[in-house]
C-alpha cells in the first residue's frame, strides 16, 4: 500500500490547489451551479475555456503535447477543490480519463488528441454502462467486423457529459474482446438524448445504429480495449474519489459555518456538545478520507499497475464520507438544509450521483476485498 | 512526483539488507505479533531465548531499537525517508521488533523535547538498549477524561518532593523498573497549571502496585500507589508546575509517536481473509459488508498515521484538511 | 391469553366487512399510498374521482372517517378493538383512507381533550366529514427546535386578538380552510409560559402564504405570514396564555395519534422485495446487509406504534421499558 | 404481524415479573453469577430448587400435568427477569424448549416428562448443532436402524446446559427425515464434557458412540423431528430473545446509574449531552425491542404456526440491542468497565454467548427475509 512519495501535497501541488480556491470561489461557487440549473444548462463552455486557460485541460498532458503533466496527485487537489464548489465541467470525462485513455496509446494521432484536449479544442465522454449500475464488461453493444472496420449497435447509458461533448470514448465487444472506439460525436448513426441528472450535470443516453468505425477510429489494438481502459477508469475514479472528497469537505465547512452562526436557546447551536461531537466525527471521517485519495494519487503516479486496491479504497472511502457529510449537513441545518434556497441540497444531489458513477460503494469496497483476498 | 530514488537511500537500504540478513535470527523472523513475544527490557527481563537477546543486542548496538533518536542518545539517527526504509525492511523478512516500551514511545519524544542534556544522556541510552523500563502513571480513579484534575500531590521538602496519591490504567507498572507521572506540585494554581511531570525509580521506598483484573481474565493495567516517596528535585522534566505541557505535548505529537512504531493497521493481513481461513461463511451478507467496512476502514486508517507522521515531518499540523 | 374471541367482536367484523363490500368502491381498494391519491377534504376540494367523493360521503356518514371520535361528533365511537378489527378490514381489502387531515391526526386530539363541549359540536364534525381542511402553525424561522421561543404576538384587543407574525413549515397552508397556531398572548411571561393556542380562518384578511421549494423540487411547506390578524376570543383551545400544555399534550400523546392513523411501517411490501423487483441485485452483500437490517427495524417500528397505542389504551405511559 | 392479543402485559403477567424481579434480586443478583464463576460452577441446583418451587418450570406445562400453563409472553417475562441480572439455571433448556417440545406430542409419556418437568423432577439440554453456527438442518450424527430401534453415533456441540442435565433431546438423521430421540444422559455410550463458556455457563460437547435408542425413546414420530423440533426452537428463540432484551435493559440501567454518579470536570457525567444522546439512542433501541420480544410471545400464544416471523425478529432485535447496550455499557463506564471488578463483562459475556446461541443475527435477519419474501 505504500508509496515512498509522502502523503503531503508537494509544493506545486498546493499552489495549483490554492489557485483553483482561488479561481473557483470566484468564478465557480455553488451559486454558479443553481445558476445552470435554473436555466437548464448542464455545460457551461464559457467556464471550461477559462479552465483551460489556466492549464487545467493539460493536467495530465505531456509537456510535449502542451500540457503540464503534473500526474494524477495533482489532478486530483484540481478535482478536489472542484468538488468543493460543486464544479460542472468536462474536467473528469476529458482532462482526467480521456486523456489518460489516450496517454496509454504511442501514435501520432493519440498525441494529437491529447495536444486538442490540452488546448480546450475537444472534450470527451466516456460511454460504457448500459445498465444503471457501473459494469464495464457488462455489454450488449455490438461491433460486427464489416471490410477494415465495424458496424456499431447498441446503447449507452448514463453517459457523463454525453450530451455535450465532441467525441466519444466507448468499448464494445469486438469477437476476442472489448475493441475501445474514439468516435466524433456527430458520426452518422449515433443519436444522444441529453438527460439531465438530480445534480443538474448531463448524463445522457446514446443510440447507436449501424455506425461506421474504421480502423483509426480503434484507440489502441482491436480486441484490447482493457489495456486502454482500465488505466483510464482507475484514473476518473481516482479524481471522482478527489472530487468527492472534496464536496464533502465543502459540506462540511457549509456546516460547521452553520453551527457557529445558528442561535437556539439562547446559544449558537455550536455550544451543544452533541452537535459538536456529531462535527468532530464528521471531521475525522473527512481527515481518513483525505489520506486515501492523496494516497490514490501517489499510487497512480509512481505504481500505476499497483494502484488499483489504493483506487478502489479511495473510491469507496470518499463514497461513505461524502454521504455522512450530506446527510448531517441536511441535519445539522435543520428544515431549511431541506429547502432548495439552501445549497446543502445541491452537495446532497451531487454526492448521489457521484456515488454511482464508476462504481458505488459495494463495487469498490468488494474490489477491496478481492484484492485483500477474501 | 519521482521522490525516494536518491542514490543515498538506494544504498541505506543495500547496506541495511545485508545488515539485517547478518544480524537477524531466524526466530526472529516470524513477524510475532502474540503479546507473548514482545521484548520489553528491563532490570528484570528474562529473555525467552538467545535469539531474543542477541537481536536486542545487535539492534541496540546500531541503534536500531530506537531508529530516528540523535546517536548521541543511543538511536540510529535516521531520516524519516531511511526510517520508512527501515520499517520496510524489517517488514520484508517479517522481522520481530527488537524493543518495544512506554520509554520508546512516550518518555523518549518528551525528554527529547523537554529534557536537559543531562537528562537525556541520562536516561535516553538506558532506554535505547532496553536496560530500563518505564511505565505511565497519568490517570486516578477520581481523574480520567478529567486528566487535570488529578490529585496525586508531591510536596516540596527542599531538595525532593514527598509524593503521595494514586495513579490507575499504568500498563506493566508491576513489571517497570522508573515510572514517568503526573504529579499536583501547587495545589494552589488552577487545576491545569501546578501539575509536575516527575521521574520516579519503581524501588523507592513508598511506591507498591496492584495488577487490575480486566473482563478478559488477565490485563496489563495496575494501580500505582504513592506513600511519601521521596523525589530528588532533578527528577523533574520541564518547568515545575508546567507538566501540563509536556503531557499535552505527549497527546499533540502522539501521530508521530505512533508512526514511529511502524505498526500500522491494514499491513497485516486482511481481515476477510483471516475470517474465512477461520471457517466463517464471508458469502453472508451481513458478516461480508461488516468485513468490507473494517477492512476499508483500517486500510484507510494506516494511510492516514503515515500521512500524519508525513505531516509532523514536513512541519504540518494537523489542520482542516485539504480541500475544504 | 385467548383474547379478543369475544361474540360482539366477531360480530362487528362480519357487519363491517359487509359494509365495506357494499360501501368501498372498487377504484379504492387500490391501497394507494401515492401521495397524489390523498384525500384531504376541505372547501376546495376537488374530488379526483366520483369514486373517492363516494367513499368519503359513505365513510363519513358511518363515522368512519374518525372510527375512536365520539358518535356525538362525526365519529363511530369505536373501541380499540373494534379500530384494530377496522383497520385490518380496510387493509384486507386494500382499501385507501377516505379522509386524511391534521383535523384528524392533531387538532381533533386537541379538542377533544382540551376545547369545550360548544368548541366540539361546532369544530369536530366539518373535520370529520372532510368539510374543513386544518393546518398547523407552529415552527417559525428563529423558533424551531427551540419551539417555546416563537414571537408571533397576539395583541389583545378586548374581544378579539391582534396576531402579527411568521410561521414556517405550515405543510399545505396554500389550501388550508383553517389554521391552528400557537400565539404568544403574554410577552411578560417566560418563555414556555405566555403562548396561546388559537384558531384562525385562512381567509381572514391579513394571512397570506408562500410555498417553500424542497430539494426534491416540490414541497407541501409554506411559510404563513400574520399582519394584523383578528381573531375572535372564543377561538382559543384551553386557558389564555396556557397553549404549550396544548402543544405538549399532542407531543406526549403523538404515539396514540400516529397508532390512530393506522399507518404502521413495514405493514406495507418488504423493502427487499421491493429493491428485487426495481433490478437491485440483493445477493450483494452491502445492500443486502442494510435491507435486512431495514427490515427488521421497520418492523419492529410498526410494533412500536401498536405497543404504544395500546399502552396508551390500557393508561399507561410511556415508562422505563419491562423489564430493566 | 397483528395479534389481537395486547402488547402490553396483561395482569398475571405483570405480577409473574414483579415477583420474579423480587425473587431474582435478592437470590440471584449478577454477584450470584460472580460467585459460580469464582467456583467454577455452571449450575446450582439449589437456585433452581426455588424456582421450581415458584413454579416456574411449570410454566408451559398444562395444568393437568401440574403446571401453571400460562403462555409464551409469561415465560418470556420470566426469562426477561432472569437476564436482567444474568441468572444462570436451566430454564431455557429445560423449562421452555423441552415443554414446548413435549407438549406437541400428545401420549402419556410425554405427559409425565412435562409432569417432571413442572415439579423439578427433571432437566433437559437440547443438542442439536454440531459447528459452532446454528444450523438444526446441518448434521452428521447418524441413527442407524437397528430391530425395533436405533444406534446413534455422532457429536453435539454447544450443547447448552449439556454437562448437567439429566435429560438430551436431540435430531438425528434416521432414513427419510430427522428423528428426535430423548435420552437419559447416562444412557450408556454418551459422554459428556463439560465446557464452561465465556458467560460462565455451560456448553457441553456430547459424544454418542453407538448408544441404544428404542422406538420408547422416539419424541413424536420417526423421521418427524421437524414437527416436534420447529415449535420447540422457535419457543426457545423467543425465550431467548426476552433473556437478551432483559440483559441488554440491564446493562442499560446499570450504565445510566453511572452516569449519574460518576463525576468528571466537577459534575456527573450524565450532565454531558454527548452522553444523554447516547443514553436517550439506546434507550430508544431497548424500547424498540420490548415492542418485538412482546409480540414473539402473544404469536407464539396465539397463532403459534405463523409465529416464526416474529420469533425471528425478535431474536435478531433483541442481540443487536444487546451488543449496543453491553458496547456502550462499557464506554461509558470508561476504563472500568473493562474491569473484572464491575459487572458491565458479565453482561457483555452473556450477550455474546446469546447472540450465537439458536440462530445468531445474521440468521434470523435472513428469516426475517425470507418470510418477507426477499
Amino acid at each position: 500500500m505504500s508509496a515512498m512519495a509522502k502523503l503531503v501535497p508537494t509544493e506545486d501541488e498546493t499552489l495549483l490547489g490554492d489557485s483553483a480556491r482561488g479561481f473557483l470561489d470566484s468564478a465557480a461557487p455553488v451559486s454558479h451551479l443553481r445558476g445552470m440549473r435554473d436555466a437548464g444548462r448542464s455545460h457551461d463552455p464559457d467556464l471550461w475555456a477559462k479552465m483551460v486557460e489556466m492549464g487545467w485541460a493539460g493536467v495530465l498532458v505531456p509537456e510535449a503535447q502542451g500540457g503540464a503533466d503534473m500526474g494524477h496527485a495533482a489532478a486530483g487537489a484540481l478535482a478536489g477543490e472542484m468538488g468543493r464548489t460543486l464544479v460542472a465541467s468536462p474536467f473528469l470525462s476529458a482532462a482526467v480519463i480521456a486523456a489518460t485513455a489516450l496517454r496509454q496509446v504511442a501514435d501520432g494521432r493519440a498525441g494529437e488528441a491529447l495536444r486538442r484536449i490540452a488546448e480546450g479544442g475537444v472534450t470527451y465522454a466516456l460511454a460504457v454502462d448500459e445498465g444503471p449500475k457501473f459494469a464495464p464488461e457488462a455489454t450488449a453493444m455490438q461491433a460486427r467486423p464489416e471490410g477494415n472496420g465495424f458496424r456499431l449497435t447498441g446503447e449507452k447509458r448514463f453517459v457523463v457529459d454525453g450530451g455535450f461533448a465532441d467525441r466519444l470514448l466507448g468499448p464494445a465487444p469486438s469477437g476476442e474482446g472489448l475493441t475501445l472506439f474514439d468516435l466524433s460525436a456527430e458520426r452518422a448513426g449515433i443519436t444522444r438524448d441529453p438527460r439531465p441528472m438530480i445534480d443538474s450535470r448531463d448524463a445522457a443516453r446514446l443510440r447507436f445504429e449501424d455506425v461506421e468505425a474504421t480502423g483509426a477510429d480503434v484507440l489502441g489494438a482491436v480486441d484490447e480495449a482493457v489495456t486502454v481502459l482500465a488505466p483510464a477508469l482507475r484514473a476518473g475514479q481516482a479524481a471522482l474519489g478527489d472530487e468527492t472528497a472534496g464536496l464533502a469537505a465543502g459540506a462540511m465547512a457549509m456546516t460547521v459555518g452553520y453551527l457557529k452562526e445558528r442561535r437556539q436557546f439562547g446559544m449558537p447551536i455550536g455550544n451543544f456538545q452533541a452537535l459538536q461531537f456529531r462535527a468532530a466525527h464528521l471531521w475525522s471521517e473527512t481527515e481518513l478520507t483525505a489520506s486515501a485519495v492523496l494516497h490514490a494519487g501517489r499510487m497512480l503516479d509512481s505504481d500505476p499497475d499497483n494502484a488499483a486496491l489504493a483506487v478502489s479504497l479511495a473510491k469507496a472511502r470518499a463514497t461513505e464520507t461524502a454521504q455522512l457529510a450530506v446527510q448531517e449537513g441536511v441535519q445539522m441545518h435543520g428544515g431549511i438544509g431541506m429547502t432548495d434556497d439552501f445549497d446543502m441540497g445541491f452537495y446532497m444531489k451531487r454526492a448521489r450521483v457521484a456515488a454511482e458513477w464508476l462504481g458505488d460503494y459495494a463495487y469498490h469496497a468488494e474490489e477491496v476485498a478481492r484484492l485483500r483476498g477474501f | 512526483m519521482q521522490t525516494g530514488k536518491s542514490d543515498a537511500l538506494l544504498r541505506f537500504r543495500a547496506e541495511l539488507r545485508d545488515w539485517l540478513e547478518a544480524h537477524c535470527p531466524a526466530e526472529m523472523r516470524d513477524g510475532a505479533r502474540d503479546e507473548a513475544h514482545i521484548c520489553w527490557g528491563g532490570r528484570n527481563w528474562q529473555f525467552e531465548s538467545q535469539a531474543q537477546e542477541d537481536w536486542l543486542r545487535a539492534c541496540a548496538e546500531k541503534g536500531y531499537t530506537v531508529p530516528t533518536w540523535p546517536r548521541a542518545y543511543g538511536g540510529a539517527g535516521l531520516s524519516r525517508d531511511e526510517e520508512r526504509i527501515f520499517h520496510e525492511e524489517m517488514d520484508r523478512i517479517n522481522a520481530r521488533k527488537p524493543l518495544q516500551s512506554f520509554g520508546i514511545w512516550m518518555l523518549g519524544p518528551a525528554l527529547l523535547h523537554f529534557g536537559s542534556e543531562a537528562q537525556k544522556r541520562h536516561y535516553l541510552p538506558p532506554i535505547a538498549r532496553g536496560e530500563i523500563r518505564w511505565c505511565q502513571g497519568y490517570s486516578e480513579p477520581g481523574a480520567g477524561s478529567d486528566l487535570a484534575g488529578l490529585q496525586t500531590r508531591g510536596e516540596d521538602c527542599g531538595d525532593h518532593w514527598k509524593v503521595t496519591g494514586q495513579k490507575v490504567w499504568t500498563s506493566y507498572a508491576d513489571r517497570a523498573d522508573w515510572i514517568f507521572a503526573l504529579v499536583r506540585t501547587d495545589s494552589e494554581a488552577p487545576k491545569h497549571k501546578g501539575i509536575s511531570f516527575l521521574l520516579m525509580d519503581m524501588t523507592s521506598p513508598g511506591i507498591s502496585t496492584r495488577p487490575i483484573r480486566l473482563i478478559s481474565g488477565k490485563s496489563p493495567f495496575c494501580e500505582t500507589f504513592f506513600d511519601a516517596v521521596e523525589v530528588p528535585k532533578d527528577q523533574i522534566v520541564g518547568k515545575e508546575s508546567r507538566g501540563w505541557d509536556v503531557a499535552k505535548y505527549l497527546l499533540t505529537h502522539e501521530r508521530s509517536v505512533i508512526g514511529a512504531t511502524g505498526q500500522m493497521p491494514g499491513t497485516g493481513r486482511a481481515l476477510g481473509a483471516m475470517l474465512a481461513d477461520e471457517g466463517a461463511d464471508m458469502g453472508e451478507a451481513t458478516l461480508r459488508a461488516r468485513a468490507l467496512k473494517l477492512e476499508v476502514d483500517s486500510l484507510t486508517m494506516g494511510l492516514t498515521l503515515e500521512r500524519y507522521a508525513d505531516m509532523a515531518e514536513a512541519g504540518q499540523g494537523v489542520a482542516t484538511p485539504r480541500p475544504c
